[in-house]
């Protein structure tokens, strides 16, 4: 049955992570952001409560979570929620909690046992604060993997890689990374190969931090790979992973079908940007606005507007969740709801600012948000990229490919 | 629990409504616009396969279904043709008034007449919408009826209308909404020179002069009219926003098609710089407006209407955005009448038109935002 | 010095037309709507009087103009002043007034003198109404040049000319039509060849009148050639300017060049109709709105930006044709201009339709005004033409084309 | 005679000031936003070039230039950086209240101050914008002068402000301009965490407690005061929207540059699907606002100032979406500080904060439209 009420399972993480955002988050936001840092202290003592986030299973897991049903997997559906609250409570804090960040999901699919073992076992309550990343992004190259150039050279034992990633989250404090490069990049996509290159592997540098527009709290490193010895257990998959299937890239498009899963995500902290500046915003008119005259109507139309793209944006977004977890094919729509939501984001609470006035210069939420929204239009595949997504899926049926 | 899966009902009606959609109704599309009435024989099939009667209550027949499986069917049915199914015969937007008050006795000779399946024509007038008083119908008190005098706006279904619902607001401020019958009040009907679109839907004003009506007319007065006339009146921008996405997807799909399959210098139209952008604009459009009048029947079956307004706002907004784009994708071909997307695009202005100022639908919405308490819950 | 102000021989030219367009075309304008059809009457009243859409030239010899300044050239100025004039009045009927039309531009630039004075003498106000017409498009391609298939093929004294063309404004009833084709599809540009094809040429019909959305009472022709022999002395330039070129297609290149001329014009119209509903509904909404509210402030905003709409688009428009006058490359001008207007026109019709609610459906000047509108975003090279352009432009200082 | 031909003595100002903007002004807007303030150098190169006269009358020693003169020459300045030209020091937008009556007695320690080319810094406080009456200054009549109470919201130059006008409606309802002088009047500047955009240019709030102005302060009262207000205001707005377009100007040819040289995928980014849709978009919209503003600078130049409000608004819009397209054009690298463009999307949403709500400055335009007579002239 169409339905868009939350079961009482959804509401109670909803509630639960809006607790933590508004509680937990807010408090420290502005001075995170004034400060480019998320303090130490903070993430030791999130971690030790055992605040995690994990991109792949997002909600499943939760604290609080009850027995669940056998009946229906809703992951997806949960992660978007939560990460909705997080997005409202302050992205760029979001983007730093402690745990596997968007390295999770391609190791959780394409890992060996061992590696997820080996991996992923490192991120615990009873440890200090720790990170994962993902690294696919290169100076010459957007985020796509075709046009990868860093490379990897098979040696004894393991692999020789060289090459830069830029826009790399959490990349200096990650424990590791995965490093996606090409063994030949004569081979395409089959010569792809993604593997977990652990901090302090001698060759892998971070050379710097980039300074952003927003979202400063947040950690954007540049990562140098100059001449890197990878082990050959690092290769995600293993060895025979790729023998085996001979020139079939499937593992690799496994990893790359994250996306699929961590776009909905993305778009779900988008949004939670976009209500929390609507929410502020509107709470303000009502406080400072005349209730009549054409301000008052000014006021209704913009939010009118706001309320509506955010409601659209959210729908959207939980529409790619759900197929996710009942299985089906979700590429359009997490294109779809990706692109919908980081363009209304900035819109939003640019509308928003523009109620405001000349007092939303001021160290405020609101401007703080404008300037983190940007970055949803942008990493995880640019607005442009998810409407040729969009497109491609379109033309499918017709053998057309744009 | 969050969940986009139709039921297993739904799933069987939209499938038949998909298939009529395809088979029998675009084909008489144009045909039926030339002849400025929907064919007879497409009449008499939609009354047979039920689809007339989606909003009417059992007790009169109907399958009273709620709106979320209604904008469903309407959807694929008006991916046929949304001009045939705004001429189609029956009580109109009236459906969702008898809906809310399936007992009233001033419905009862309606309810007998439709018995044998074939519900004459009503027209709905009201005046939510109007602004203008030179050409607004006056209701004056004259013992326990009323005296109406003046002229409608055009109205949807008016040309061929045997009842008419007037709900106005009287001279003395009193909301009243009037139940007429062709047979005992007459009115003049006023039909224009149309050309724009929604040709076949029988649009017209009408026209009292100084009628006398009765008060066992009445279908309601004062707070309970104004109650019912906003109840129903959320029910019927539910509906027509459905019927908007169900034009929007038409448009989309016959663009795709199009632009995947014609060729100009040498490679599909699809490839060239900015097509496929538009394109995915239109369907990125198309989903986020289907979305919000799902949530918008969602809320209004739970008797919470409070998006219904911005929702139709958006369908109007995105409806001229996809079905203008689809003409703009055939270029040439968009403008002529051998493809249908002209009609389309005029048909869908007809529609925005005939529903609500997009602006002002959108400012009301905003001003019960404002005089709302916050919402905590998303 | 930069100004906006017309001159008083600009304000005549206006004056003139604008008279013409509100006294003559505007009271037979909803009843050519309707009939489809300019009347022959009326045509051979307007012809006597020696009213011509020469759109070459298109002021400078208008019935009262004023003795020329020798200083500076300002036939393009002029023509898009009376062109938004025209279009105000009723863009079917203009396109319907006789003369050369779109063909008069390449006979213009490119023909013999021989070809100007026997092609272009036969529109006289003392001759009955004639017509030209000028035929590039064709069922697999839009109006750019490049995907020709009608084919010359050289014989005795002349060429053989097959294929068909679609979309050609007064086809059916014109004297002549420039027809474009190719002597060899394999030559590009270089085979590409201008021929007037005359009326009532063995071979040479009118294959059927396009039904439309709007300007209805706008001629629009499917024209099929087929073994249709056009004497060599049709060939627009003469056999010799091709021979004395060689492969240089420059003589086509300056037809193909008149599009910089005519799309400033067509932009005018354009203009001129979004004028029209923008005018009406200010006079509507003036007396029939209240003066207080929201509907008052609704109103406001939609008009506002009506009217701003329409001042950028005639700037923009008036910067093409200045451009043209003192001699400025002007095709980025040109296509900005035509792009914007395009849109707006259509845009400003909706928007009017709006405010004036269901009465707007019907038999009404806007809801004509916006039936017409949306073919100037089509014809004359489609905003995504126009689009493309531009950013050529832009992008050829770097060398690079896309 | 319609033209687009800049005179000769404009070109070559223009030309002047294009390459101040590129070879002094755009090297330095990274350091002159960390340091919050424009470098004291460039300060004085500007004084001696004379672009920070070019509102001043000639009585002042000023260049008086006509408003489509100045708009060409700041365009090209803003080129460089908006947020250096928002920094300079100077009389600011309170030059247009001085070119309108330089002969006032209250302006002549202000007058005599600048005589060595060097001006005071001055912020321009003015209700018009205002609708928030917790947070606005107020004027009570006492004696002859005033008492001012209450704290502004932010103001550009506040923070380095030497004077203040001081433009309200007093307690009884009239018009009041008033120009006080640090050396006279005291005030508080309250400077907020500023994180936004135009950092350099001094945003505060000013804060007056009880504050007791003289006389001879006064610049204007009534109706008096509402005129000079009004003029001066749209003088402002003319110059603050030419800024605008050259902050566009600069994010355009940027963009071009950087799309038709930066290469992924091995091809250019200009050859991507939608990227030069994109930048033509961008350069539609700053040739259509570029146009705006001159007609609204010729209009304001010969007294009539009708298209003023709804101009700056589109600047505003405009300035938004293609500063705004150039960060999403250059993707991750739009969004880091090693490229202009992060910053000047910032500064542009500044701006637009600083200088009028869109919307209100639309419908305030369309209001003065449906209460004008019509204009049958073009």
């Amino acid at each position: 049955m169409i339905s868009f009420e939350l079961s009482p399972h959804q509401q109670q993480v909803k509630d639960v992570v809006h607790w933590f955002a508004e509680n937990e988050m807010r408090p420290i936001s502005m001075e995170a952001d004034k400060s480019g840092k998320v303090p130490d202290e903070w993430l030791d003592k999130i971690n030790k409560l055992g605040i995690q986030l994990t991109t792949s299973s997002f909600g499943e897991d939760k604290p609080k979570s009850d027995k669940k049903t056998k009946s229906e997997r809703q992951g997806n559906r949960l992660a978007v929620i939560a990460s909705e609250e997080l997005g409202w409570g302050d992205p760029a804090i979001a983007l730093t909690l402690p745990g596997p960040g968007l390295g999770g999901p391609p190791v959780q699919s394409s890992g060996t046992p061992e590696q997820k073992r080996r991996f992923l076992s490192i991120f615990s309550k009873d440890e200090p604060p720790r990170w994962g990343a993902y690294a696919l992004t290169e100076p010459e190259a957007g985020s796509d993997v075709s046009g990868i150039r860093t490379t990897a050279k098979k040696t004894e034992g393991g692999y020789i890689l060289n090459g830069q990633k830029i826009f790399i989250t959490n990349g200096g404090r990650a424990s590791w990374v995965v490093v996606f490069a090409t063994v030949d990049r004569t081979l395409g996509r089959a010569g792809h190969r993604a593997f977990v290159v652990e901090k302090d592997t001698p060759g892998f540098t971070c050379t710097r931090l980039a300074q952003k527009m927003g979202i400063r709290a947040s950690e954007t490193a540049e990562l140098l790979l100059e001449d890197c010895f990878v082990p050959e257990e690092n290769l995600l998959g293993g060895e025979s992973y790729y023998e085996t299937r001979g020139d079939r890239p499937s593992g690799f498009r496994v990893a790359m079908k994250t996306f699929d899963n961590t776009r909905p995500i993305v778009a779900a902290m988008a949004i939670g940007i976009a209500r929390a500046a609507y929410e502020y915003t509107l709470d303000w008119v009502r406080r400072e606005y005349p209730r009549h005259g054409h301000f008052h109507h000014l006021a209704a139309d913009v939010l009118a507007h706001a309320e509506q793209d955010i409601e659209a944006a959210r729908l959207l977004t939980w529409e790619a969740a759900w197929r996710a977890d009942i299985g089906k094919p979700n590429a359009k729509e997490a294109a779809i709801c990706k692109a919908y939501s980081g363009k209304i984001a900035l819109d939003v609470c640019s509308e928003c600012l523009e109620l405001l006035g000349p007092v939303g210069l001021e160290e405020h939420i609101v401007e703080k948000l404008y300037r983190d929204a940007k970055i949803f239009d942008i990493f995880e595949g640019t607005n442009q990229v998810q409407h040729l997504i969009t497109a491609r899926h379109l033309y499918e049926p017709f053998g057309v490919r744009v | 629990m969050i969940s986009f899966q139709p039921t297993a009902d739904e799933w069987s009606f939209v499938d038949l409504a998909k298939d009529f959609a395809d088979e029998r109704i675009r084909p008489l599309a144009r045909e039926c616009e030339q002849n400025r009435r929907v064919n007879p024989d497409l009449v008499k099939k939609v009354d047979e396969l039920g689809f007339a009667t989606l909003e009417l209550p059992e007790s009169w027949g109907g399958l009273e279904l709620p709106l979320i499986s209604q904008i469903q069917i309407l959807e694929s049915l008006s991916y046929g043709d949304l001009g045939i199914l705004q001429g189609l015969p029956g009580p109109g937007d009236a459906a969702s008034l008898i809906r809310l008050i399936p007992d009233s006795p001033v419905l009862n000779s309606y309810k007998d007449a439709g018995r044998d399946g074939s519900w004459p024509v009503v027209a709905f007038y009201h005046a939510a919408n109007a602004i203008l008083p030179t050409s607004e119908i006056k209701a004056v008190p004259k013992g326990a009826g009323y005296v109406l005098s003046g002229t409608s706006q055009p109205l949807r279904l008016a040309a061929f209308a045997d009842h008419l619902v007037i709900a106005v607001t009287d001279s003395d401020g009193n909301p009243l909404i009037l139940w007429l019958d062709k047979a005992d009040n007459s009115w003049d009907v006023v039909e224009g020179g149309y050309r724009l679109g929604l040709l076949a839907a029988g649009c017209a004003r009408v026209r009292f002069d100084d009628e006398t009506v009765n008060e066992d007319r009445v279908l309601a007065k004062g707070s309970e009219a104004q109650d019912l006339l906003s109840k129903a009146l959320s029910r019927v921008y539910v509906l027509e926003a459905a019927k908007e996405v169900g034009l929007m997807e038409a448009a989309l799909s016959y663009a795709t098609e199009y632009t995947a399959q014609r060729k100009a210098f040498g490679q599909v139209i699809a490839k060239f710089q900015g097509v496929s952008f538009n394109l995915a604009d239109m369907a990125i459009e198309t989903q986020a407006v289907r979305h919000l009048v799902r949530r918008s029947a969602e809320n209004t079956d739970r008797e919470e209407s409070e998006s219904v307004l911005s929702t139709l706002a958006r369908a109007h907004r995105s409806l001229r955005f996809v079905t203008d784009s689809a003409v703009q994708l055939l270029g040439g071909h968009g403008y002529v009448q051998e493809f249908p997307v002209e009609k389309w695009m005029r048909d869908a202005q007809a529609q925005v038109i005939l529903y609500g100022r997009e602006h002002d639908l959108t400012i009301r919405h905003g001003v019960q935002i404002l005089d709302e308490p916050i919402r905590t819950e998303a």
